[in-house]
């Protein structure tokens, strides 16, 4: 028997039977197992959308959670609300216009979308890039990895209800983007990781503003800890909430935080060393519950160790250009290349192919909150509602980058 | 060309008013005369004074839900202000600062503008029901208030069952809400209303607990009569006797108030607004005022069960009483307001006028008055608050209710919000046992203490 | 087992394997102690222009190297390759991301379906027969074609651009 | 370590209370400029050169090299006659609803083409399809067009944009960088004059002067009944001792500053009263 499925348009459906619009049957067939599977309501089941446009969906995710009361039975989440189709867009602009494309996908850490392209094309050019841009690199990205650790803060205590800990971090994130934009003359879509070195020396501004906010470096971020590690309420909600185990971690492919709070120490600044890390002093953070605890309290750990890793950068900085010599139209040789780097969220990675031409011939973001989102679903079955904003919160996922 | 002519000569709106004014006024006048000559007036003033003397309590009923009513909205105001400012300031920002003093009129903007939005009603909502709500929900607040003494002699019914009133019409906010969550055709707002109903009916159990201690104490029901029973010094107030009471009081007042950590049924970050999604302009305003009235509402309940209601905490240490009557007081309020300035300045500006600086009689008059105005009113808002305990009591209510309400909004500013089964199992498993212990104390110390 | 030599350049060593050899080599990669390759980095659809093929990304801490695994030579019009699924269930997603952008089947996925474009979408707009609408390399140097303009879809005979080299 | 039960909390809510009185950190914008870096470079402006003179060339690189094509040019020519338009149509509301017209199949009207009147496209069609629309034989495209019409209309201006994809503004360009190639309908009689130093020491100058006064146009310009258009010549050097004056394209010899005006009699066709031009008379 044909289902005639219920449409939004038809007045009827709204007036008479609103029971059938809250069954929300997908108004087509179902495309695999696992969507018949899931939109196959049991007794006393609903669907309920969060999303798209939620307050507590980090941009414009839509989870369809099916649930029973309060309690989650299954859940979908639907992408695609914010492609851009960046790829396709890269493959059909030159090698330097792909870099622009790639800056508003992880917008909250642009600089971290730049570099991997960037390193990528690099490999493919067999280009080898001065020590000073190697450092600068370095120190801008781990300065962005600390604004973006303080804005995952504060974005999982507005996600549990504090409203608090978000305005702290946007002070410090505030600084940050300021400080940056004297370096690289933008505030927030960077564009500053050119094939080759970095867009600018540093200069007067940047260092008096970054001297300035070392000298009370993480405050902020210490002020949000002090409002959450130890909250009753807070630690009462985040631990034992949405725990991987170790298997199941790199079973599901997380990367980043995520799976160093279940216990495995996989950094790509130290599993597979780039730029200039191998010279480096600094912890991979770790933790073994794997719980949303765990993964914010990696985070935490992590701005210290990010700050640490500035004030060497600071130390070390040698002299000399920051720009290889390379033509404005850049054809590298056919080839492959794949680089990865360790982004705030995960393993970033770029997988670049050449034809000669000067577009790359495939160009493939590897985003690591696409990923990671991807946890959901085997962790969030058995919580509750308000739960699926913790652990998403802890997942720390910008759609920007899900969606490319 | 057609020219209408001009029948009559154009005469200023303003002008047209007086005119009309003096022939109403006129009549009015002709009116009057001819009654009270004849003796219909007279005859209508004594029946009416009689009808309001045998009715006096109805009168004082229907004045006090006027005041009441008039009295939610400004309150309701200076709340929401206090929250955002106050919130402001914690999370290191200034907050509103544009509309008025310090901002001090942006809720009312707010509420401006939530009375000029469109009055949505979605599609699939029950529309009676839906309408209904809000005006459940309000009304429950407001019919609260009629209980709360302000001050001694200020309240509007002096029930013999006032905190089961209270509690009771304190309750009927929840059918609001679910009304609300019902009606609203959302799953939000159905989940909201459903956790709102869950919350109430938790929390009303250790609330309603955690009072009967002071009951015990005041062995009273009336809110007079436990304001009474603590009258004397701050030792007096039951928060020293029923501390763990009044622990379990305040968690379960913030929990009946939906306010952080306990605001799950407008959860913003996880059911958008909860039994609130669909509700827009007034309506939605409806719910915001009864929100806030609440938080004043239980902010006044603490205040007068724990914390001495308007009894000042230190007892006033000079009985001074000028036992003057109403009429007296009156005249000499009215000497200290217009005679004690003049004379004041005359006796400043007169020696000056003596040695003829070249300061001006005039301006040294003015300065005068300008020094001793303000001197006098001082002295007579000092003179009343001495003389009238009203006048004090409701100042010490006031302040007492405003640290309560300022600790909610802090908590707002701090603390995350819990998840509705620690929400349900706090009140489950800790305050109900928890209030259930404490009575039983105090029911022991009661019997060992006065058997 | 390989289809093509393998190759090492920088820090990625590359192997090629025939489509239905994937399960047997990723399982071998993932499960063999000598190898312990355990992160799976990538999973990505190539369009070739005259076939395709599906890129695996592999690390494992035994080796100081990237491990690119290629499945080579997919037909065009039923590009089919085994799911890797059932080692790493986290490529769920990155093969439905292939799927929606090149048509790939990954024969095993549970939840093939279209992940970033609407679901009825009927192209595969990462394939290199898929023109852009304001495609800058179909008039190299001049400019750009607008969404509304009349000019050849992408069944038209303007020439596919193919992968010169490797 | 015992945990005390609401120990974090009270934390939490001393330092609330503490931040309570710090100094804030909010920036009254408008009031309170914010520093901007001198190395921020997320504005887009014009510069001036130290005169005054406005450096930009209108070389359409920046807009060609944005990659989101968020640079958009427009304006018109110095005679007010083509709106140049360099960018993504999408960019501007008025050539959205454009857009949504044309789709709809109405007609579109829209101020920017004031000057746009339809012309035949037949011809145009079959030498577009000859060229195989290929916008790198855009010059042998113009060319065609202008044996064709005789000139280069907008119409055949727009058409080719549509049809071969180039910008408005590239055939635009084009067209007017090649002095062969015309954008306005041929007249029926041409002077021309040079302007050449030989040449004004010879009484060009004298010349051009009469003649337009008796034109009644400037040079570059036509009359307003397109009988005559005067317009820059050169001589190459080769002026022979005397000013190089053409008309219709041939030189005429002898013309001197009291029998110029005899030329645009014969091209008005003699309609002119004391020097007067002939519409104002």
């Amino acid at each position: 028997m044909a289902v005639q499925s219920p449409s939004l348009d038809d007045p009827r459906v709204l007036v008479d039977t609103p029971a059938a619009i809250v069954d929300a049957i997908p108004p087509y067939a179902p495309r695999s197992e696992r969507e018949a599977e899931f939109y196959a309501l049991g007794d006393g089941q609903m669907l309920l959308n969060i999303g798209p446009h939620h307050p507590a969906t980090h941009g414009v995710l839509r989870i369809v959670l099916k649930i029973e009361g309060e309690r989650i039975v299954d859940l979908d989440p639907v992408l695609g609300y914010l492609h851009r189709g960046v790829e396709k867009l890269a493959e059909n602009a030159d090698y330097h216009h792909s870099i622009a494309y790639t800056d508003p996908l992880e917008y909250v850490s642009s600089l971290f979308n730049e570099l991997a392209p960037v390193m990528a094309f690099e490999r493919l050019l067999d280009l080898r890039v001065p020590r000073r841009a190697e450092y600068l690199r370095v120190l801008s990205c781990e300065l962005l990895r600390v604004s973006s650790h303080i804005l995952f803060m504060g974005f999982m205590a507005l996600d549990m209800g504090g409203l608090t800990p978000i305005l702290y971090s946007f002070i410090e994130r505030d600084e940050m983007v300021d400080m940056l934009a004297a370096l690289t003359g933008q505030r927030m879509l960077f564009n500053y990781m050119r094939i080759g070195g970095v867009n600018g020396d540093l200069n007067h501004e940047f260092l008096s503003r970054l001297g300035d906010w070392m000298s009370r470096a993480g405050r902020q971020a210490e002020a949000i800890s002090t409002l959450l590690n130890e909250n009753e309420i807070f630690v009462k909600r985040t631990r034992g909430l949405g725990a991987i185990s170790r298997g199941q971690a790199l079973n599901l492919g997380l990367t980043g935080p995520n799976l160093r709070a279940c216990g495995v120490p996989f950094d790509v600044r130290r599993a597979h060393p780039y730029s200039v890390y191998p010279e480096l002093d600094f912890d991979v953070v770790t933790a073994d519950e794997g719980d949303t605890y765990a993964r914010y309290l990696v985070r935490v750990e992590e701005i210290k160790q990010s700050i640490r890793i500035i004030d060497q950068v600071l130390h070390e900085m040698p002299d000399g250009p920051v720009m290889a010599r390379i033509p404005r139209r850049i054809t590298p040789p056919p080839g492959r290349a794949w680089a990865a780097i360790e982004s705030p969220r995960g393993q970033y990675g770029c997988y670049a192919m050449s034809d000669g031409t000067d577009q790359p011939y495939r160009f493939r973001i590897h985003d690591p909150s696409f990923v990671n989102l991807q946890a959901l679903v085997p962790i969030l079955p058995g919580c509750l509602i308000a739960d699926t904003m913790a652990v998403n919160a802890s997942l720390d996922p910008i759609m920007g980058g899900v969606d490319k | 060309m057609n020219v209408v002519p001009r029948s009559a000569p154009r005469i200023p709106a303003l002008w047209l008013l007086l005119f009309a004014l003096g022939g109403l006024g006129t009549l009015v006048l002709l009116v009057l005369i001819v009654g009270i000559l004849s003796g219909v007036i007279p005859a209508i003033v004594i029946w009416l004074g009689g009808v309001i003397l045998a009715n006096i309590a109805i009168v004082r009923f229907i004045v006090a839900a006027t005041a009441i009513l008039l009295f939610t909205i400004p309150t309701a105001f200076v709340i929401i202000f206090m929250e955002l400012k106050v919130i402001a300031f914690m999370n290191l920002r200034i907050g509103p600062n544009r509309v008025g003093p310090w901002g001090a009129l942006a809720s009312v903007v707010h509420g401006l503008k939530v009375l000029s939005k469109e009055d949505f009603t979605p599609t699939g909502a029950d529309p009676t029901v839906f309408t209904l709500a809000p005006v459940a929900t309000f009304v429950g607040s407001v019919m609260a208030f009629m209980v709360l003494p302000f001050g001694p002699g200020l309240f509007g019914v002096d029930l013999n069952v006032g905190l089961l009133y209270f509690f009771a019409v304190g309750g009927l906010g929840v059918v609001g809400l679910l009304m609300a969550g019902w009606a609203s055709f959302n799953k939000y707002s159905l989940l909201g209303g459903l956790r709102s109903a869950a919350q109430m009916v938790s929390y009303e159990i250790p609330l309603t607990l955690s009072v009967v201690g002071v009951i015990m104490l005041a062995g009273t029901l009336s809110l007079n009569g436990i304001v009474q029973a603590q009258s004397g010094s701050f030792l007096d107030w039951f928060v020293v006797r029923q501390p763990l009471a009044f622990l379990i009081f305040f968690i379960a007042a913030t929990a009946e108030a939906n306010r952080t950590p306990f605001d799950l049924t407008e959860a913003d970050s996880e059911i958008v607004a909860g039994f609130a999604t669909e509700y827009s302009g007034m309506r939605f305003g409806f719910f915001f005022f009864a929100e806030y009235v609440n938080v004043f509402l239980l902010s006044g309940l603490a205040v007068v069960l724990f914390f001495g209601g308007w009894t000042s905490p230190i007892p006033w240490p000079w009985p001074i009483h000028f036992a003057l009557s109403p009429l007296e007081s009156l005249i000499a309020i009215l000497v200290l307001l217009i005679v004690v300035p003049v004379v004041a300045s005359f006796l400043l500006a007169i020696p000056i006028w003596v040695i003829r600086t070249r300061l001006s009689f005039a301006r040294a008059f003015a300065m005068g008055m300008l020094l001793f105005g303000p001197l006098a009113t001082a002295a007579v808002l000092i003179y009343l608050v001495i003389n009238l305990d009203a006048l004090l009591g409701i100042i010490w209510f006031f302040a007492k209710a405003y640290v309560f309400v300022f600790t909610f909004v802090w908590m707002r500013a701090t603390l995350p919000r819990v998840r509705i089964d620690q929400l349900m199992g706090l009140a489950w498993k800790w305050l109900l046992p928890a209030s259930l212990v404490n009575l039983f104390i105090t029911a022991l110390a009661i019997l060992v203490v006065h058997p | 087992m390989l289809a093509g030599p393998v190759r090492q350049r920088h820090d990625q060593t590359e192997i090629r394997i025939a489509a239905g050899d994937v399960v047997d080599v990723l399982r071998t990669l993932h499960d063999d102690p000598a190898f312990r390759f355990e992160v799976l980095a990538d999973v990505a659809g190539v369009d070739m222009g005259d076939s395709m093929q599906v890129v695996y990304h592999l690390w494992s801490e035994t080796t100081p190297d990237w491990l690119r695994v290629i499945a080579v030579d997919l037909s065009r019009d039923d590009p089919r390759v085994p799911s890797a699924t059932f080692l790493w269930k986290g490529a769920e997603w990155m093969e439905r991301e292939a799927y929606d952008m090149f048509g790939i089947i990954f024969e095993g996925n549970r939840d093939l379906r279209r992940i970033y474009m609407p679901p009825d979408y009927t192209s595969f707009p990462l394939r290199k027969d898929f023109f852009l609408a304001d495609d800058a390399a179909r008039s190299p140097g001049q400019g750009v074609r607008h969404m509304e303009q009349v000019h050849p879809p992408a069944d038209s005979e303007a020439p596919i651009r193919r992968a010169r080299g490797r | 370590m015992i945990p005390v039960p609401g120990k974090g909390i009270a934390k939490g809510m001393a330092l609330t209370l503490r931040r309570f009185f710090e100094p804030k950190v909010t920036v009254q914008y408008p009031e309170q400029a914010p520093h901007i870096a001198p190395r921020h470079r997320g504005r887009l402006e014009l510069l001036y050169d130290e005169w005054g003179a406005l450096k930009c060339e209108t070389c359409f690189q920046c807009a060609m090299a944005c990659p989101i094509e968020c640079i958009d040019m427009g304006g018109t020519d110095t005679r007010d006659r083509f709106h140049v338009h360099w960018g993504p149509p999408e960019q501007y509301a008025e050539r959205r609803e454009e857009q949504a017209l044309r789709r709809s199949g109405r007609p579109v009207p829209d101020p920017a083409f004031r000057s746009f009147d339809p012309a035949d496209t037949s011809r145009l069609d079959a030498l577009l399809d000859a060229e195989d629309y290929d916008p790198q034989r855009l010059l042998p495209i113009l060319e065609g067009t202008q044996e064709i019409y005789g000139y280069i209309p907008v119409a055949a201006i727009k058409h080719i944009s549509n049809a071969t994809g180039i910008w408005y503004a590239e055939v635009y360009g084009t067209a007017s960088f090649y002095e062969h190639l015309h954008l306005e309908p041929p007249t029926s009689h041409t002077i021309g004059i040079c302007r050449c130093p030989a040449c004004s020491l010879f009484g060009s100058g004298t010349i051009r002067t009469v003649v337009e006064q008796a034109a009644g146009v400037a040079l570059g310009g036509t009359t307003p009944d397109g009988t005559l258009s005067l317009e820059p010549s050169d001589c190459h050097g080769e002026n022979g001792g005397e000013p190089w004056v053409t008309f219709d394209g041939i030189r005429r010899a002898g013309v001197t500053a009291s029998n110029a005006a005899l030329l645009v009699r014969a091209a008005t066709g003699a309609r002119e009263v004391g020097g007067m031009p002939a519409g104002q008379a």
